[in-house]
């Protein structure tokens, strides 16, 4: 199925949900809205003609704008097919007062660890996920999530110094 | 009967394993014994980074552009720059090299437009203490002292880019301990390219 | 969320053992808290972070092209194929057209580390089951790709070879004589292997019909790579995506049966002469042309790409948000090792602690990896 | 002038037994000289057979795999062996506090003291049999199951988790392959009609189609199985296998006891390979009578080292077997092929 056949049935089912990005990449991009996603996600792997049964990556992002307030998370779900061949990417906008995600464990056991690492580095808490644990960092850590932008709250952190801000 | 195949099929593997293994034992070892002999360097290898300088004049190529210092990932390059009073040519002052950061990927090699910086083929600088290992600018001049370089062309991307390093004709030498390992050594220059003297060990 | 409440499901006769971070078969640096009764394993945590270095952060405050180098450190067994997924990423969000000379290039390098990475793992699992000298054998022939590489891009294990838009150097002349004899005479190497260990009854003992992975379950555990093609499922992304130039040649991805410790082992067997046979084409059929695209010395992309490549443990691939500055905004590293080590637990469960390092050395779990 | 030791041995008893008379000692302390005197040739030849096994089994396993093994001290390493043993001479020997003192202690002398007693019967050569008792063979079994107890006094003594789950895994491997070991022997024993070592090498006849292997086949393959097992080399080395986590009963050990049980276990290996060579492959005697020129010691010391190396050639080419395999490969499949083997010996006697 090509772009636009995955982007019109999306929009015939889920319509008012998501939200399509324009880009110029093969797969399609599209926001979906956070109470909808897990329901998605479960669509997305029953919908014989979709079949995403694969989650290639699940992460966090970040976004400031540069004067610094406006601050806006994303997950974003990286998801294939093994039968159809086709690829999409799924994101969903977090406001960044209350960082709280469904799983998606249930659909795809690969999340397990990703929603940790996410949970982890950025924040993001998904409060039922099965056993939420310290993956990544050191127990004991409490420095705050260093995946956030401008992040530096480690005492021993070097940040890069800046003789290289200026490399083209 | 599966039973007795069976067991026919396990006495054959376990036999040619056996005849494997025996196979390589007569032959010559692949292993050489490093402090009598050393490893010849292809002469593309990156081990340290070096400094060039001039062969008659002994200055340094470096001309303290900083290319090399914005281009280097893990900023091990520091650099003060000085001008020169007389020829009014700037010059390096301070030129170190934290051989601790480096990640020896080549970056400078390439950033460099005037042949200053080069990583060599030479890899033995192991030392008891952490501070000799940031290598100021008279020991980088000093080790790159014996190092060959080719003038490269000003690099124009448009064209092919990095010009072909043509290797030497690979001459056959008095090391005959490595069959298989094809051994660059510059015709003309006694001492290889990386500037270890290759003790003809007793290998045997 | 200490990780240690696996103590508090322990029943009387069951007993904590720590695979610890300094074991001789995980490697690299991976804790496995196992709760074992007797000589069977009960529950498996994997304990991951040892060597995490925070990639994803560094390449925040990196340019494009100096991330390079430290792609080469996702996998240290396998550089030229992380060095592939960047470039491959970068050149699909800029859209820029890599020569036909440069992909073909990357393809002898990717192949010839897939090699590489393959013998790697063969010596692993093989020291790991108690034969020591298969190990010796495949680290042999690694000696001599590791000497294809060194003598065209100078380093052995982090080759920082490719750059965006092409590769960095034109190999040397005597590459290629050298790259054909290194394949007729790897072809004879692995039968050697094959005669050590296929059809041993010892090592068929250790690993037939231990730890079966089926497909449904694999795939949902993100199982990809020779660890999926093991239980049957024909998915090679050099075949169904083909990116840089791969549908040029043609080669065959070797399927297994039932997903066994076995199967997986015979899978990578055969992927090695496979990649001979790649190595072989790409060799003969190495177009003229410059080695690499114009890309402005200022490289400044802009939008989102999701791109992923075929590396020797599973799939591999990259999410790069770029803003229109030098330095990508997010970037998110996907590697195969990371969802396998998820496997680990649906695998080794109710298996024997001998089985859990025969499993283990299955899988190609590489540390860095892990943990990126 | 055959190179016999015979000569040798009459002309050392002619002097001891001149000096005894001459102080007019009793007889018995002639013989006891004479014992003594033997017993010392046979613990120098030991050692220096262990040093040089050890020396052997790095270069076999090096040149199996492609390299040179110790190459650095003297010409192809020959005296690394004895830089080992003084190097682990001088290591300091350290003792874990809660440890069963004696138990800890006497564990590394039992085995040694079992392996060398081991050799008591060995015909090295025509005549050269220190004691020619004529149940050796039954003595050689009684006691090598020694160390079996040494296993378990190693594992005990060291009051360590591992190292008395090692000493216990370790000691049900050997015991459950001593069955099959003496088993295999039985076949040996029916066709020679008696038990002591000499008789084995006069009855298996001057040519080497005469000897027993070729009758015993089956026993000879299960009695090297079942010798590997013994000694704990793999494929059969479950003891200091990481499955164990750690390196068996022998963690708590250091410095010159650890060497002992090092020494053991290749002084083991050459004495398994001596039984065998004395049972089936004809001990002293030469293949054909007329390469009897050469002294009859070498033809031992050459057809054992033959089978030492090939017991090290199955450590360097085989993975290891899992506990449960090795314990059913036992009893389920050496055990009857053992008993078909003596059935069929048995009724080839009859017959013949």
């Amino acid at each position: 199925m090509t772009k636009d056949e995955i982007e019109k049935q999306l929009v015939k089912d889920f319509g008012e949900h998501i939200e399509i990005q324009t880009t110029d990449q093969p797969e399609p991009f599209l926001y979906v809205a956070k109470e909808k996603y897990v329901e998605f996600c479960k669509y997305l792997t029953e919908n014989p003609s979709l079949a995403f049964d694969f989650l290639f990556q699940l992460g966090g992002a970040h976004f400031v704008d540069a004067s610094g307030q406006g601050e806006k998370f994303d997950v974003i779900l990286c998801l294939a097919s093994s039968k159809h061949k086709h690829e999409m990417v799924l994101k969903v906008k977090l406001p960044a007062e209350n960082l709280a995600l469904g799983t998606v464990t249930g659909i795809w056991r690969v999340a397990d660890f990703y929603e940790l690492e996410a949970m982890e580095l950025y924040g993001i808490k998904f409060p039922d996920h099965p056993h939420p644990r310290r993956l990544l960092l050191d127990d004991d850590w409490d420095y705050g999530y260093p995946m956030r932008k401008g992040w530096s709250g480690h005492p021993d952190f070097i940040p890069m110094p800046d003789k290289s801000e200026s490399a083209e | 009967m599966g039973m007795v195949k069976e067991f026919f099929s396990g006495v054959y593997n376990l036999a040619l394993g056996l005849v494997t293994t025996a196979k390589y034992l007569p032959k010559r070892a692949v292993t050489i014994q490093y402090p009598k002999v050393k490893m010849q360097m292809f002469e593309r290898s990156r081990g340290t980074v070096v400094l060039l300088s001039d062969p008659e004049t002994g200055e340094l190529n470096c001309n303290a552009c900083l290319l090399c210092q914005k281009a280097c990932p893990v900023a091990a390059i520091t650099i003060k720059q000085a001008k020169d009073a007389g020829t009014k040519k700037r010059y390096p002052e301070k030129f170190e090299i934290n051989m601790m950061i480096c990640c020896y990927c080549g970056l400078c090699e390439e950033a460099c437009n005037f042949n200053a910086i080069k990583l060599t083929g030479k890899y033995e600088f192991a030392t008891p203490d952490k501070d000799s290992l940031i290598f100021d600018k008279d020991k980088l001049q000093e080790i790159g002292r014996d190092v060959k370089y080719e003038a490269k062309k000003k690099r124009e991307p448009k064209k092919d880019a990095v010009p072909v390093k043509k290797a030497e004709p690979a001459s056959p030498t008095p090391v005959s301990a490595e069959p298989e390992k094809a051994v660059e050594v510059k015709a003309a220059d006694p001492v290889d390219n990386s500037g270890q003297i290759d003790i003809k060990g007793t290998n045997q | 969320m200490s990780t240690l409440e696996i103590e508090k499901t322990q029943a009387q006769d069951e007993f904590i053992i720590n695979v610890g971070p300094q074991h001789p078969s995980t490697h690299g640096v991976l804790r496995l808290i196992l709760r074992m009764k007797g000589e069977f394993i009960k529950d498996l945590k994997p304990d991951v972070g040892f060597l995490h270095r925070a990639i994803e952060k560094i390449a925040e405050n990196r340019t494009y092209a100096q991330f390079m180098p430290f792609t080469d450190r996702i996998d240290y067994c396998a550089s030229m194929p992380c060095n592939l997924a960047w470039v491959t990423a970068v050149e699909k969000l800029a859209k820029i057209e890599v020569p036909e000379r440069a992909q073909y290039l990357r393809v002898i390098m990717t192949e010839l580390n897939r090699i590489a990475s393959h013998l790697i793992w063969l010596g692993t699992m093989s020291l790991d089951l108690g034969a020591f000298t298969p190990f010796l054998y495949a680290f042999r022939e690694r000696e001599r790709i590791l000497d294809l590489f060194e003598m065209t891009c100078g380093q052995r294990l982090t080759y920082n070879y490719m750059r965006i838009g092409g590769v960095s150097q034109e190999p040397p002349q005597e590459f290629y004589p050298k790259c054909k004899e290194f394949t007729q005479y790897f072809r004879k190497k692995v039968d050697d292997y094959e005669a050590l260990l296929t059809y041993n009854p010892i090592f068929l003992s250790r690993t037939k019909d231990v730890a079966i992975l089926p497909i449904d379950v694999g795939l949902n555990y993100g199982a990809s790579g020779p660890t999926l093609r093991a239980s049957g499922h024909d998915w090679d992304l050099r075949k169904i995506h083909p990116y840089s130039s791969y549908d040029k040649f043609d080669f065959k991805a070797p399927l297994g049966t039932k997903g066994d410790v076995w199967d997986r082992y015979i899978v990578r067997i055969q992927e090695m002469r496979q990649c001979c046979n790649i190595v072989d084409q790409a060799v003969e059929g190495l177009p003229e042309g410059p080695i690499k695209a114009k890309v402005p010395a200022v490289f400044k992309p802009k939008g989102e790409v999701f791109a992923r490549i075929e590396a020797p443990r599973g799939e591999m691939g990259y999410y790069i948000i770029a803003d229109g500055t030098t330095k990508p905004y997010r970037v998110k590293i996907r590697t195969a090792s990371f969802a396998h080590v998820q496997l680990l637990k649906y695998l080794a469960v109710d298996w024997k602690i001998a089985d859990l390092v025969a499993i283990f050395g299955s899988l190609d779990i590489v540390l860095p990896e892990v943990d990126r | 002038m055959t190179l016999e030791l015979k000569g040798l041995l009459d002309w050392v008893y002619t002097i001891v037994s001149g000096i005894v008379a001459s102080l007019g000692l009793p007889e018995i302390i002639r013989d006891v000289a004479l014992m003594l005197l033997v017993i010392a040739a046979l613990i120098g030849f030991l050692m220096i057979m262990a040093l040089f096994l050890i020396w052997w089994e790095r270069k076999v396993s090096a040149h199996i795999q492609d390299r040179l093994g110790p190459m650095m001290t003297g010409w192809h390493g020959w005296i690394q062996t004895v830089a080992d043993a003084l190097k682990l001479l001088q290591k300091e020997d350290i003792v874990v506090g809660t440890a069963d003192r004696k138990v800890h202690f006497w564990a590394p002398v039992v085995v040694f003291t079992a392996c060398l007693a081991a050799f008591a019967v060995i015909p090295f050569g025509k005549g050269l049999i220190p004691t020619d008792i004529n149940i050796g063979i039954l003595y050689i079994f009684a006691i090598t199951s020694f160390t079996v107890i040494s296993l378990l006094m190693a594992g005990w003594g060291s009051n360590n988790k591992f190292a008395l789950l090692g000493g216990m895994r370790t000691a049900a491997q050997i015991i459950s392959y001593e069955v099959p070991l003496t088993l295999s022997v039985m076949g040996v024993i029916l066709m020679a009609g008696t038990l002591s070592m000499v008789g084995f090498v006069e009855s298996q006849g001057p040519y080497f189609w005469k000897w027993y292997i070729w009758p015993q086949l089956a026993g000879f393959a299960i009695y090297i199985t079942a010798a590997t097992a013994e000694l704990n080399r793999t494929p059969f080395d479950l003891p200091e296998a990481e499955q164990e986590l750690v390196a068996g009963f022998n963690i708590e050990y250091s410095g010159m006891k650890f060497a002992m049980f090092f020494l053991a276990e290749f002084l083991n290996m050459f004495m398994v390979a001596a039984v065998a060579t004395t049972l089936f492959l004809g001990g002293w005697q030469p293949p054909l009578p007329g390469l009897a020129f050469v002294p009859s010691y070498i033809w031992f010391l050459g057809k054992s080292l033959f089978l030492v190396f090939v017991i090290m050639w199955f450590k360097w080419t085989y993975p290891r077997l899992r506990v449960d395999h090795l314990m059913g490969f036992a009893w389920k499949v050496l055990l009857p092929l053992a008993f078909l083997n003596i059935f069929l010996t048995a009724l080839g006697v009859y017959i013949f």
